[in-house]
């Protein structure tokens, strides 16, 4: 089975364990990413702060591209290039004259036919059962899913899962044996592009999200976007100091936690690339 | 004995007083009317059957009050359908059924209505090529031409309603040229009265009119009066949401209307 | 009738419902808004009565120009009178340009009750359209053929 | 021959400033049919009138015609005068010779000719008209009102008092509808039960009225004065003639866990139940979805307690048909459940509780005897966060009105929770506080400085659950949007009033029209409240839109006065203009062929099917027939009716016809 794919700056910088697990799960469930060719940045937060018609060439451009490769679906492991691009697809696909211009200034056709499915949708879609039949050891421990904000908001334009309780990690990580646990920091904000501007706000958020999975006893944090890790991993230091109090938990993606459930060697899925170590297996 | 032959004479033996079919005429299939089982073999189909007999259905004369069987061709269905759509069919004296297009002579019967229209659904109604020469010709008209076009062809009707009386669909007892009080229409066969005439008749199958060309066949002077509804039908069915050929469910697309009807010239 | 462009005087016939145009074409007079002499009103009690025969007939007695006037969409006090005649008018005149009647002498409009304005501007509008398409003589001529039999004009 | 007169107006000067009256007068005279022709000053005045009744009586004429203003202004005076002088008073017609002509036109020749043919355009319509009486309706003088809420109790007494007999039928097993559910009531904090029990017995009593509870309107067809209702009496499996109401079925049946709908589901109740202690009428029912007879075919424990054997099990549903002339429909609305918001849990929390569910709480007969506890452990909230426009106001969510009671009643929850809890803590997080009526807005107030209400103005995103806690997650707009973060031991959300559901499907059973949230939908919102557009059917209370208890009841009294001035008098008396289908001799006896596209047009259901029978009855043809109480008269099945068998009085083919011919050959 051959996907488009996107892996976006961060998958190839900062989050290369990311990147490592989405390869290395796919050829278990022979699944077989072709990247797109000359892809660029999606302009992610910074983009649409500063200029509208770059925030919307860029994804743009990464869309045409795939569309020349013709590709019908792309998977988008990053949720904030999830979010860009969808987000582009649909604000072109309502106005036709912008439509127009944003294909001048990438100068290619784009007609804005291809579908983008985030790394949970891609799962769902193609592996939801063929996973649960390959757990050779299952994941027994008890985890805390959080989504973030941009894998499920904007609602009217992702029209992903349910908005303020998100289950389609959930129901993934229970399928290889995680108990999965309703707390209440599922969607609430990490802190996000502040890491480094204001990592005392990050601190904040992140901690009282920390805090609250580790008193509903959670052994692990599932995410599913590169920014969100880094918060709630990199940020550990900062965070303790906030809370006053040392919280060890580890933070995987759903794609290393998935690895391992079905066996795949730690190494090849960048279980070491983390700050804050795990030493669940 | 064909398969018609035996569905012919077993309806006959089980009551149904008359079948309404196609015999062998000079030019190929001409109207039958079957009275007793021995006639039966006389029943044929071909695609020289253009008459459509739905004409005869409304006749009380002939249909009295037993029971009928049709052959029906598709032109027939489509006119069953659409009379029954205006309550004009009694499903309890009517059978209908038809011989399948597959060639292999097959006798399908419907058990009603509802039938007739589902086997209508995917039945394309073909455009004639008369139509398609005549639009090409009109549409390159301007509109004086046209006008003196239809003047000049309306000039030439001698008011024998040979086209009202062939279509199915026309079935009031007593038409609007018959009536003096106001006097609508002239009933002598003056150009304005001629022409007043045949808007009547298209306006009054918008929406209903099956396509299936028995005006046209019918008149005698051979004015292509069948281009007109054909046009309005192909021209209005997208913009009244109705399907050429098919009946709408209660209400015609004249006595109905979407409040969000598209139109450039109210203003 | 005389047939030089300057003395010609269309003669204009207003097809309007009662509960809005004719009470709109009311405000006008209250408002003592002038218009042209040319048309006249006849009253239905909703434009979804306004039969298409009368149209024709209004054209065959020497109208040059005909008005159709009702309420806007969802105002109609028969809640959809106006919605059947939209529907009615759609599938006429569509039959007319087939047939090359000149429908730009038939003017369908909306007028409410308080748009006394917008009558005075539309009968002054319309006659003007009407003066410069001339007399109708094209429709005129096919409707009295049989009087003028003997000198066949 | 027909001896029309035809009078021309001066109007003042107003018509003669520009139309030189003579003139038109003297033209007229000269057109076959009219027999006399005059001008005169003030034509509408006494002696104008009287001018007229003496040339109708010397001249016997057989119509008239009056160049005069608008037919808008004075067709009903001159008409009326005709009448008196004995002459029909649909044989006179008016020209429109001031707001269509002198007042819009320069003084001239074209004035005038245009004023001339106008008139000779009526006098050709007149020639044209026939003589029509006035449409007379017989009317049942008995009245339906569905729905026995304060609504309908007050509709049905009103009509009842007005000597009228009222049919009242509601679906629920006692009549008191959401008003019963209520502790105390805003403004005044009287006791709910208290003002509106009396008012549920008077109606029970009153010689008046038939109350039919556990009962639902099957169908509705007919017309205004004369409809035919079927009114579906569910069988309630208890005999209420032999039934004393003594309770025992109710302490001895096993099924004691079913959530009670009159206590929103905080309490519980029995398969056999009276809904709430002063229910009118006090006799139980048995709830066939959860009664182990009726489910397992076991039980019949309350059949074998029941001391005069009043149980009957296979009692079937009973079809109840009633004509009654006009229809009260009074069917209230319904509040969103907590499982509707995403942001508060989905329903999932216990303590997260609807505006209904702390009335319930508050209320002397609820779950908890007054007491305010937590539905999840039952302890005394010590710090309660109400949410106001829970749902409302939100487009998002497909309800952008404001369902305009819930920040009375969540002020006065607050202000009874502060009685009730001395040393409790109440938040209110609002938009806007709506205190609109009488006493409102001090009452708001009270709340906020007297009982220490917290007031926050802002929205609460989020509430979720922490260690037994309810933490509120909202902002404070007035102090420049800064998070709020409230640890609550209960959160009571004041839910938008939305339609009840079957409201469509009831709706549609009336053939009266409703809006996009299945509100009915009223005449005119200012001028016609409670009648809607179906002659006959009138609207009260919150079926209608959200609505607080004043205007309930005063749009109930409203529309009491339209049934009981409909019934005043003996018959209904309506303007002839409208369709008729013709008949004639046999064999034809109509030229109509019965392809009823006329009742597909028609808005107002107007067309009947009537079946034409020979001498031993059966049927030779169905033909069409217009319903004279129905029929508006707008005239669209005339113009579409393709073998023109069906005219309109006054405006027949015939007339437009000449009217059309005439005003373009002169």
């Amino acid at each position: 089975m051959k996907i488009g794919f996107y892996p976006g700056c961060s998958l190839e910088g900062t989050s290369r364990e990311y990147n490592e697990s989405v390869l290395a799960l796919g050829n278990a469930l022979d699944i077989e990413f072709e990247e797109i060719k000359d892809w660029n940045c999606c302009g992610a937060t910074a983009a649409h702060s500063v200029n509208k018609e770059l925030s919307l060439s860029l994804p743009a451009r990464v869309l045409a591209l795939a569309e020349r490769q013709n590709f019908s679906e792309i998977v988008v492991p990053c949720a904030a290039c999830y979010n860009r691009l969808t987000t582009t697809q649909y604000e072109l696909a309502q106005d036709e004259e912008k439509k127009k211009r944003i294909s001048e200034i990438i100068e290619m056709p784009y007609d804005g036919s291809v579908r983008i499915l985030n790394v949970l949708q891609m799962l769902q879609k193609y592996a939801v059962d063929s996973i649960a039949q390959k757990v050779t050891n299952p994941f027994k421990h008890s985890v805390a899913c959080y989504y973030g904000c941009l894998l499920v908001r904007p609602h009217k334009i992702l029209q992903f899962d349910r908005v303020e309780d998100p289950q389609s990690m959930d129901t993934l990580m229970s399928a290889i044996g995680a108990n999965t646990l309703d707390w209440a920091f599922k969607t609430e904000c990490c802190g996000g592009g502040l890491s480094v501007s204001r990592t005392d706000i990050v601190s904040k958020l992140s901690g009282n999200l920390l805090k609250d999975a580790k008193d509903r006893g959670a052994e692990a944090i599932i995410v599913a976007c590169p920014m969100c890790h880094s918060n709630l991993d990199m940020r550990r230091p900062e965070i303790n100091k906030y809370l006053g109090e040392d919280i060890e938990i580890p933070v995987l993606y759903i794609t290393q936690a998935i690895g391992l459930a079905l066996g795949l060697e730690p190494e090849k899925l960048g279980i070491k690339r983390h700050f804050v170590n795990v030493n669940l297996i | 004995m064909n398969k018609l032959e035996e569905k012919a004479v077993s309806l006959l033996q089980s009551g149904v007083k008359l079948i309404l079919g196609y015999e062998k005429g000079d030019k190929g299939a001409r109207p039958f009317f079957c009275h007793t089982p021995e006639d039966a073999s006389k029943l044929i189909y071909d695609e020289h059957a253009t008459t459509n007999l739905a004409t005869y259905i409304l006749k009380p004369e002939l249909m009295g009050h037993d029971k009928v069987a049709v052959c029906a061709t598709l032109r027939t269905l489509r006119a069953i359908a659409q009379l029954a759509s205006e309550n004009q069919i009694k499903e309890e004296n009517l059978i209908v059924f038809t011989i399948t297009e597959e060639g292999n002579g097959d006798v399908k019967e419907f058990s009603g209505i509802d039938e007739i229209n589902s086997y209508l659904t995917d039945k394309e109604l073909e455009v004639a090529q008369l139509y398609k020469e005549l639009d090409e010709k009109l549409s390159g008209m301007s509109r004086e031409e046209k006008w003196s076009f239809w003047v000049n062809e309306f000039s030439r009707c001698i008011k024998c309603y040979a086209c009202r009386a062939a279509c199915p669909l026309c079935y009031c007892t007593r038409c609007i040229t018959d009536v003096n009080r106001p006097q609508w229409i002239d009933p002598w066969p003056s150009p304005m009265g001629n022409m007043e005439w045949q808007i009547n008749r298209v306006m009054h199958m918008v929406g209903r009119c099956i396509g299936c060309g028995a005006c046209t066949k019918a008149c005698p002077v051979g004015i292509p009066i069948g281009y007109l509804s054909r046009k309005m039908l192909n021209d209005l069915s997208e913009e009244f949401g109705y399907i050429p050929g098919q009946a709408m469910k209660d209400g015609n697309s004249l006595s109905t209307f979407k409040p969000e009807d598209k139109e450039n010239f109210i203003h | 009738m005389d047939n030089n462009e300057s003395e010609f005087e269309p003669k204009i016939v207003a097809f309007v419902c009662n509960w809005c145009t004719y009470a709109g074409a009311d405000l006008t007079g209250t408002s003592r808004i002038k218009y042209a002499t040319n048309v006249k009103i006849v009253r239905f009690p909703c434009t979804g009565r306004i039969d298409f025969m009368l149209l024709l007939k209004a054209f065959a007695n020497g109208a040059d120009g005909i008005i159709v006037s009702g309420c806007h969409p969802n105002d109609c006090h028969y809640t959809s009178g106006n919605f059947h005649a939209r529907r009615r008018w759609i599938a006429f005149r569509h039959l007319l340009e087939i047939i090359g009647v000149d429908v730009r002498r038939i003017r369908f409009s909306w007028v409410s009750a308080a748009e006394g304005a917008k009558w005075g501007d539309l009968v002054n509008e319309t006659v003007a359209n009407i003066r410069e398409l001339g007399p109708y003589t094209e429709y005129t001529k096919v409707a009295q053929y049989v009087e003028k039999e003997d000198n066949n004009e | 021959m027909s001896k029309i007169g035809v009078f021309i107006c001066h109007c003042g000067e107003n018509i003669s400033a520009t139309v030189d009256c003579q003139r038109v007068a003297e033209e007229l005279s000269k057109v076959d049919g009219v027999a006399y022709s005059i001008d005169y000053k003030y034509m509408c005045s006494d002696p104008g009138q009287t001018l007229i009744k003496q040339a109708i009586k010397e001249h016997n004429l057989t119509g008239v015609v009056i160049g005069s203003c608008s037919p808008r202004m004075h067709e009903l005076t001159f008409r009326k005068t005709c009448a008196e002088a004995g002459l029909n008073p649909y044989m006179c017609e008016i020209a429109n010779l001031r707001e269509h002509c002198s007042w819009v036109h320069e003084k001239g020749e074209a004035t005038t000719e245009k004023a001339i043919s106008l008139v000779k355009m009526l006098v050709e319509k007149v020639k044209k008209d026939h003589p029509l009486t006035s449409i007379q309706v017989p009317i049942t003088k008995k009245a339906l009102v569905i729905g026995g809420g304060i609504a309908g109790i007050q509709a049905s007494l009103d009509i009842a008092n007005c000597g009228h007999q009222v049919i009242l039928i509601e679906k629920d097993p006692s009549i008191g509808g959401h008003m019963s559910q209520l502790s105390e009531t805003f403004p005044t904090l009287d006791c709910s039960q208290c003002i509106l029990t009396p008012r549920m017995v008077e109606v029970a009593q009153h010689p008046n009225i038939t109350l039919y509870t556990y009962a639902e309107l099957d169908s509705v067809d007919g017309s205004i004065g004369n409809f035919h209702v079927t009114i579906r009496l569910k069988a309630k499996s208890v005999d209420p003639k032999k039934c004393t109401g003594c309770g025992t079925c109710s302490s001895k049946c096993p099924q004691k866990k079913i959530p009670s709908e009159f206590n929103a589901g905080l309490g519980t109740r029995t398969a056999i139940y009276v809904p709430f202690p002063q229910a009118v009428p006090n006799k139980p029912v048995i709830d066939k979805e959860h009664c182990n007879y009726y489910q397992k075919g076991k039980c019949q424990l309350c059949k074998k307690v029941c001391p005069t054997d009043a149980i009957e099990f296979d009692k079937p549903d009973e079809l109840l048909k009633e004509d009654v002339g006009a229809i009260v429909v009074t069917t209230g609305f319904n509040v969103l459940k907590t499982d509707f918001f995403p942001e508060y849990g989905y329903g999932k929390y216990k303590d997260v509780i609807t505006g209904l569910q702390f009335e319930r709480l508050a209320s002397a007969s609820g779950p908890t005897l007054g007491e305010i506890r937590r539905p999840s452990d039952g302890q005394i909230p010590k710090k309660i966060v109400f949410v106001a426009c829970a749902g409302s106001r939100d487009p998002a969510k497909g309800i952008p009105y404001c369902s305009k009671i819930c920040c009375m009643y969540t002020a006065k929850h607050a202000m009874l929770y502060q009685h009730k809890v001395h040393d409790g803590e109440s938040y209110v997080f609002y938009m806007d506080v709506r205190a609109g009526g009488k006493n409102y807005e001090e009452f708001v107030r009270r709340a906020i400085e007297e009982d220490g209400v917290k007031y926050v103005r802002g929205r609460v995103a989020r509430v979720y659950e922490k260690d037994g806690k309810l933490i509120v997650k909202g902002a404070d707009t007035l102090l420049g949007g800064a998070p709020v973060e409230i640890e609550a031991d209960m959160v009571v959300l004041a839910t938008a009033g939305v339609s009840n559901n079957g409201a469509e499907q009831l709706a549609q059973k009336m053939h009266i029209s409703y809006d996009s949230y299945k509100f009915f939908a009223e005449a005119h919102p200012k001028l016609r409240p409670v009648e809607t557009n179906t002659a006959g059917i009138f609207l009260a209370g919150a079926c209608q839109a959200p609505k607080d208890i004043p205007d309930t009841v005063s749009g109930a009294s409203g529309a009491a006065v339209k049934v009981a001035g409909l019934f005043s008098q003996s018959m209904l008396v309506r303007e002839p203009l409208i369709a008729v289908v013709n008949r004639c001799a046999p064999p034809l006896f109509s030229t109509c062929v019965g392809c009823f596209m006329c009742e597909t047009a028609c808005p107002y259901h107007a067309i009947e099917h009537e079946e034409i029978k020979n001498r031993n009855g059966d049927v030779i043809k169905t033909v069409a027939k217009v319903n004279p109480g129905l029929c508006q008269g707008c005239g669209t099945c005339v113009a579409f009716c393709r073998s023109k068998s069906i005219d309109i009085q006054g405006y027949t083919n015939e007339e437009m016809y000449a009217e059309v011919v005439s005003l373009l050959n002169n």
